[in-house]
């Protein structure tokens, strides 16, 4: 399957005269991992609902699945659709195994395979409470489960891991890799950048709805040129004397005896060494590379710069 | 029922002012056993020209149903059939009364005639003709449904 | 249309486990009986039969409680879905908008039905419990009264869903659907009677006159369950200007159908045009 | 035949006792003392201002024998034992052809008692009772008994029990009378073959009040403001009430108690506190055309059975009913019904007046007016009018009614 | 108390917005208009004054409508709040839940005395226009009839409250709510009804159904009103019954106050008990 | 001010029979920063639900700013509470900046400093529009400006970063900071424990209603043991001779010649060093010490084994 599982040409989403989302062109690919994210307001889960068709768009065109999602006959398309929305609510009177059950039929899926997902997401105990006694990362874990009914072939995660306890984040990533590697189309949004480096394969960054980096987080860091910083705490008791640090080029004292340094990537290794071999040993270094944090900073800055 | 407990009123005498019901005339102005009955809250009877026409209140569906106490005449007791006399008044459910003599009530309608004893009863009957009911076994048919014969003469 | 027959299934259990079902039964049953024995005492000089009586009893009724429950079970099934943000997720599965209509619909007419068939058939059982020979005619105009009422009751539950899909908050739709109500129920058949007095026969000709009785589904189900009624001439105000229309019975169960079939469109054309 | 005249101060019983039979016997002004009894056919005049006064001793003037008119005369002081049936004149059963007319008969018992006197005549008279003594013990102001053929015309009667008082007779006309301040304007006893018309009844206890008989034709007759009803039937069969208006009438229009097979045609019921109350026991009774017009309730009837108030197609007119006409035949296109269930109940247990504005009442009228086999039973109108006939009578009466000084205020 | 203020002004500027106030006063003043134009038209009238006339149409309409509306304002006042989530939030602040009761009552009370005054003013003026003299004393009467009926709409608006913070969810509180409405507007008189008829008058005096009648106070509202003067009680076919019943206006006001008072604390009692 | 903010004395909340939160004993104190961490369904919501009063204790005693905070009177101090629920939900028809208006005229305070709040979470913009209208990240930012409001004296702040975006949640613990600083008592609760680390002073661990650890993150550390650990990637081409690594005693491999080892804080910098002397000189090195999410992880282990 080389085809796209989204495209989305020209998408602008207007609610009166403000838009919400402009102009924007993307792409999906089967196997794809792509994280989407922005600050409050950019237009992430209006991208999302524009996908899944629960919202229309002002202009522009999107095919989801190889149809057109506003088209009423395209409903069919859903049962390969998971969604997981940014407030999952459930009718309150409803049980978790039943709530499944209900999606999975409608889903056309077999309820059997419903025990095994409650069981991922941690959630056997419960299955047969009202989902109203459920606390926020339970609703949450319930959402997540919807959402992987009958293995689909497009995910949309509206920050899935809202809520979700350090354990079950983990796991979470993991079933998300597992669906990637079964060919499946991820789309999460987050805020939490750190968790997605090395959980995504790309990496949309929306600002006031506009489309304005998109690729690997390599193409991304390569784009942004963002520095390694690397931090060295000499200890209070140490005397330090000023020229072991080559005069301090570059380096900034952050503390007593602590000094840190920005670096491009090339140039950490030899920083290190010449760090671990000064007459004053330092008590203690940290290597931080540029995180998601920084090039996402780096793009709206770029952004509002312009 | 409460109709026991209630302390039911004695009976009042005949007087001029006593006006029946549903001919607003005098009671006077009529001959034979008369009747009266009184309703919760209401010191002053309802008069009736007949017995007759006691029992049509009863029964009728638009008039006030408290009834506290009925009397009529006793017509064993009473000598003048034109006037029964004071002190003739019997509580009109332990009546026996007579229907379908040649007797006439007061406007010359057909009378149901009241007794106090059945052996008074029986006896008019043995005189008059007719038949004995109590007061629960009136018929409807008696009281209600009219008459279209033409009213007899009256005594003068 | 098996989404629709999932949600369907949803809506039932969902009326059963909250107990609106058992409500409403209750409700009907109860007034049913009330009206049966109540409405069979004093008419014992008419020489209509019991069962003519109670049919007749049971449709006012039925134009003045159906309408009611049906309106209460639908008026926020599409806004308050919105509202509490259930309806995003669903519609994000393989469900159309008219699915969703649909399979509401279907899942709150068989609680109507539910409702009128276990309380009227309440009402039948304690006719035919105390022992009135009845014949066969007077069950068949008993059986039209309960089906009749349950497509009266249809008609109220499509107007509840054009009126939910309408309206922003399920608020809104609760006095629309109160609105609703006291229009089709009291306020036209007032409104036609004044303009009937007024007009003193002038403009309103017959043939109008029967075009605005079909314009009011409660006067619908009225016509149709007349001209299965007794004594005609013993009907006044709107029941009497009724039977003179000429409209047949099928015609009119078309008609009744019609007004739940219109409803129900435009609520999902409306519907498919909300944004979630 | 003689004209003897009778100054005041000779003996008025000498005269008349020695008078020829068909003598005219004119009686000066003054006071003539009484009472008289004449016994042969005379003719007593009054010239303006002769009175007989009885002085409270029997019956003013007694007439026995058949043939005698009194004329012009004021009449007064009869005596006041209603067993000795005294009064003003006394026509007794031999007294035929009887004619009492345009005397002032003032401070009698009775006025005038005809007591099977065939044939007389009763005209132009004003009769003022007594108001001074208990009504059971008070005269009539016509008293008929007995008198097939007796006739009271155009009279002004008040004061006393009844106006006009009739008891076992027949054939009579009571025609033109105006009654006020009594008890009953006209009241019949066992009376048959009569008829009743054009009088006017004001202010009094009740208007014609006709019981145990029948074949009566009361028409063109007028009540006015009578405290409790304009007509009373009471065990009356086959009488025709025709072209009557009631008015103003403080407590009920019309009240039928056990009365059949009687006729109420083109009569205007209007402004009473209930038009026509109806009591069960009456039966084939045609009411049709009549007009009921603002009466407070315009149908007392408690009863299961259905009574349809119409014939051939005419039934009555209801000023209440919101009616309409769609093929403008003059009749609403809907029956009428006056009364429902809540008026049933309401009559039974008047407590439940505390009901009456109810939504709940409310809700049940508005289910009967739509199921009307709810209904207990009762009076249908199955061919309502959509105007009031034109009742002469009536129109007169409020012609009359309006003028400030008109002759019945 | 001051928290209450708060509240109410929040009430009364959401139901400002949302266009409650106008719907509910544009109802009441057109259905007042219509009757008082209406007036007596068809029906024979007794010589009593329009304005009487008028009096007791609205009063009519009063005890249909206002509890309608108070109960539409008020059914969800607590649960839909407690059902979206915002009621949690405001209880986290210096905020006593009789705070909240009393605050929500204060503004619906506003936006339902606005309602009654500017609906039934307009009849008024509408009255006053035409040109019909009225004494001094029918307008008294007028003024009874709106201040109760604004009486009547908080009685409701209370009960409103006590539905709202017993059941669960704005569905119930609906049903619940039209409930009450049919039961003090319709059932409870027509089982007084019943039991007078099934009675036949023996032991349910006058004064136990007086008794009777103020417990429910949509009846003391009636009491107040279609007695309030002769011409009026006439009208309202009541005439004789006023001084029968033994109660004067005052002590029927206080008891329609007590009415208010009673459920709201009820509501308050029970919502502090409920948790978020 | 020594006076604990809160106390809890042997808290137990019951639904039903079942216990959501069992025998907890707490005291925060003035200027304490805490964070309160656990599973979906620890008792986190509950624990602040209670401190609020909106739901009842089943057993136990609470003390909030010196009153029971269950009476109906002390209804008065909750003025000085700031409180952002789990799920923030705003009346649907109010603007952000009436919403503001009517809580603080609810805690009687100033109108005015309104704007202020309203800048500091970037809401000016959207200040006039309806909530209805905001995206979640919004929403969230209007709940924490409400929860601001008045500089109350206690903060409980139920996952306070969900939907933030990373600017902002930047923002929002300086302002914590600043709080406390300023004598305030914070309570957090969250899953994004990375975060917690810096920005708390102490730290609340709760496991199936049970409080399980209470402590500055040093002494959780002290307590749990928990080992950095030293990850060194040698490169693809090096060819890296066994013995380099002390026979890898320790080290595992966890990928072509990249090698981790686990150590105590104590041997970490002794480790290093020997990294940077060897022959084969690594390309890179990662040092990671204990995150609180190990701490965490193994403060659940123990619980989940007793
Ligand atoms: N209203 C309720 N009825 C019954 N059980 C409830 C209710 N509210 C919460 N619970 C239960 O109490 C326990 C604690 O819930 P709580 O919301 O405090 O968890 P939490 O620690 O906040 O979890 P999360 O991280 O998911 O927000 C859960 O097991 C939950 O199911
Ligand atoms: N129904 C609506 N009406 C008007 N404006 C809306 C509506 N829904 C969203 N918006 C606006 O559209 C913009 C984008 O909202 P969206 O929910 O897509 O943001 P987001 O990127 O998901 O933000 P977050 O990170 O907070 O979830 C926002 O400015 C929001 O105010
Ligand atoms: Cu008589
Ligand atoms: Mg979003
Ligand atoms: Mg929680």
């Amino acid at each position: 399957m080389s085809t796209a599982t989204v495209s989305l040409r020209g998408i602008t989403k207007r609610y009166g005269n403000r838009p919400a989302v402009t102009d924007v062109d993307l792409v999906l690919l089967p196997g794809e991992r792509i994280a989407l994210v922005g600050h409050n307001g950019a237009g992430k889960s209006t991208l999302i609902k524009l996908m899944l068709g629960l919202i229309r768009t002002s202009t522009g065109q999107i095919d989801v699945l190889g149809a057109d999602i506003t088209r009423h006959k395209a409903s069919a398309i859903r049962a390969d659709i998971g969604y997981l929305p940014e407030n999952v609510v459930f009718p309150p009177a409803m049980t978790g195994r039943e709530l499944l059950s209900f999606y999975a039929r409608l889903k056309r899926r077999d309820v059997a395979q419903n025990q095994s997902l409650l069981e991922r997401v941690g959630l056997v105990d419960a299955a047969d409470q009202r989902t109203s006694t459920y606390s926020k990362g339970m609703r949450q874990r319930l959402g997540l489960a919807q959402a992987l009914i009958g293995r689909p072939r497009l995910l949309l995660l509206d920050e899935p891991t809202t809520g979700l306890d350090p354990a079950l984040r983990r796991t979470f990533y993991d079933i998300i890799d597992a669906c990637a590697q079964d060919g499946a189309t991820v789309l999460l949004s987050s805020h939490a950048l750190a968790e997605l480096e090395s959980r995504s394969d790309r990496i949309v960054v929306m600002n006031r709805g506009l489309k304005v980096a998109d690729g690997t987080l390599a193409d991304l860091r390569a784009l942004a040129r963002c520095p390694t910083r690397i931090r060295a705490d000499f200890g209070t008791d140490s005397t330090l004397p000023a020229e072991s640090l080559g005069n301090r080029a570059g380096w900034r004292a952050v503390g007593v005896n602590i000094y840190e340094i920005a670096c491009a990537e090339p140039d950490k290794m030899a920083l290190v060494r010449r760090l671990m071999t000064l007459p004053a040993q330092p008590r203690d270094i940290e290597i931080v590379p540029p995180t998601l944090d920084d090039i996402y900073a780096h793009f709206l800055d770029r952004k509002a710069a312009e | 029922e409460d109709k026991s407990t209630a302390a039911a009123p004695p009976p009042h005498e005949v007087d001029g002012d006593a006006v029946a019901q549903f001919c607003n005339m005098s009671l006077t102005e009529h001959s034979g056993p008369k009747g009266q009955i009184f309703v919760k809250d209401d010191p002053t009877p309802f008069w009736f020209a007949s017995v007759h026409d006691l029992f049509a209140f009863v029964m009728l569906g638009d008039t006030p149903k408290a009834i506290t106490a009925l009397y009529v005449n006793d017509m064993a007791k009473a000598k003048n059939w034109d006037q029964p006399e004071p002190g003739t008044w019997i509580d009109a459910r332990r009546a026996f009364y007579v229907i379908g003599s040649s007797k006439r009530g007061g406007m010359g309608e057909p009378e149901a005639v009241p007794f106090s004893n059945e052996d008074a009863a029986q006896r008019f009957i043995a005189q008059h003709g007719g038949r004995l009911v109590r007061f629960d076994q009136m018929p409807r048919d008696y009281v209600l449904a009219s008459d279209t014969s033409s009213p007899s003469e009256p005594p003068q | 249309m098996s989404a629709a027959i999932v949600i369907a299934g949803r809506e039932i259990r969902d009326s059963l486990r909250n107990r609106r079902v058992l409500a409403a039964t209750g409700l009907m049953a109860a007034l049913a009986l009330t009206l049966t024995l109540l409405g069979s005492a004093p008419t014992g000089t008419v020489g209509v039969s019991k069962l003519s009586v109670t049919i007749v009893s049971l449709a006012s009724l039925t134009i003045f409680l159906v309408p009611l429950i049906a309106l209460l079970i639908a008026h926020d099934a599409i806004s308050g879905e919105m509202e509490r943000g259930t309806m995003a997720l669903l519609l994000a599965h393989p469900v159309r908008r008219i699915d969703v209509i649909g399979g509401k619909f279907a899942g709150h007419a068989l609680v109507l039905a539910i409702a009128a068939i276990v309380g009227y058939g309440t009402a039948a059982l304690a006719l035919a419990v105390l022992g009135d020979e009845v014949e066969i005619g007077a069950w068949a105009a008993f059986a039209t009264m309960v089906g009749t009422s349950i497509l009266l009751g249809l008609v109220f539950i499509a107007l509840g869903y054009l009126v939910s899909a309408s309206v922003r908050d399920s608020r809104t739709a609760a006095a629309a659907a109160i609105g609703l109500w006291l229009f089709f129920v009291l306020i036209y058949d007032m409104a036609l009677l004044g303009v009937l007095v007024a007009d003193q026969g002038r403009t309103l000709t017959p043939a109008a006159l029967n075009a605005l009785l079909l314009a009011n589904p409660s006067d619908v189900f009225r016509l149709i369950n007349l001209t299965s009624g007794p004594d005609v001439s013993l009907y006044a105000g709107m029941a009497g200007v009724a039977h003179r229309s000429g409209a047949s019975a099928s015609i009119l169960i078309s008609v009744l159908v019609g007004w739940i079939a219109i409803p129900l469109l435009l609520a999902s054309l409306v519907f498919m045009r909300r944004e979630l | 035949a003689a004209t003897v005249e009778v100054p005041v101060g000779s003996d008025l019983q000498q005269a008349i006792d020695g008078a020829n039979a068909g003598d005219t016997l004119v009686l000066a002004p003054g006071v003539h003392d009484g009472p008289v009894t004449i016994d042969k056919p005379l003719t007593l005049e009054g010239r303006g201002g002769a009175v007989i006064d009885a002085h409270g001793r029997g019956r003013t003037v007694d007439v026995k024998a058949a043939d005698v008119t009194l004329r012009g005369l004021s009449l007064r002081g009869s005596g006041h034992d209603l067993s000795k049936m005294e009064g003003a004149v006394f026509l007794s059963r031999t007294a035929t052809r009887g004619r009492v007319e345009d005397n002032d008969i003032e401070g009698n018992l009775t006025g005038v008692y005809v007591h099977g006197a065939h044939d007389a005549i009763v005209r132009g008279n004003r009769i003022v009772g007594r108001t001074d003594l208990r009504l059971n013990e008070a005269g009539n102001g016509v008293y008929v008994w007995n008198a097939p053929g007796a006739q009271v015309l155009d009279n002004d009667i008040s004061g006393g029990r009844d106006g006009i008082f009739t008891v076992t007779s027949r054939q009579n006309l009571f025609k033109g009378n105006r009654l006020h301040s009594v008890r009953f304007a006209v009241h019949y006893m066992y009376t048959n073959d009569s008829e009743v018309s054009d009088n006017v009844s004001i202010g009094n206890h009740a208007g014609y009040v006709l019981m145990y008989s029948d074949h009566i034709r009361v028409f063109d007759n007028v009540s006015v403001g009578d405290r409790d009803h304009g007509i009373l039937l009471n065990y009356e069969n086959d009488s025709d009430i025709e072209g009557n208006a009631v008015l103003d009438g403080a407590a009920k229009c019309v009240f039928i108690y056990n009365a059949n097979k009687n006729i109420f045609r083109r009569n205007r019921f209007e402004g009473c506190r209930i038009g026509i109350h109806f009591t069960a026991g009456s039966e084939r009774n045609r009411i049709s055309q009549n007009a009921f017009v603002n009466n407070q309730t315009q149908v007392f009837y408690v009863g299961t059975r259905f009574l349809d108030w119409a014939e051939n197609g005419r039934g009555n007119y209801w000023s209440d009913n919101p009616a309409f006409d769609l093929n403008g035949d003059g009749i609403a296109d809907a029956p009428y019904r006056p009364n429902d269930l809540v008026d049933q109940i309401v009559w039974r247990y008047p407590a439940a007046k505390l009901l009456i504005n109810s939504p709940a009442t409310q809700v049940v009228r508005w289910a009967q007016s739509q199921f009307p086999a709810l209904h207990p039973g009762g009076v249908i109108d199955s061919a309502p009018l959509m105007q009031p006939p034109a009742i002469p009578a009536a129109a007169a009466a409020k012609a009359d009614l309006a003028e400030p000084r008109g002759p019945w205020r």
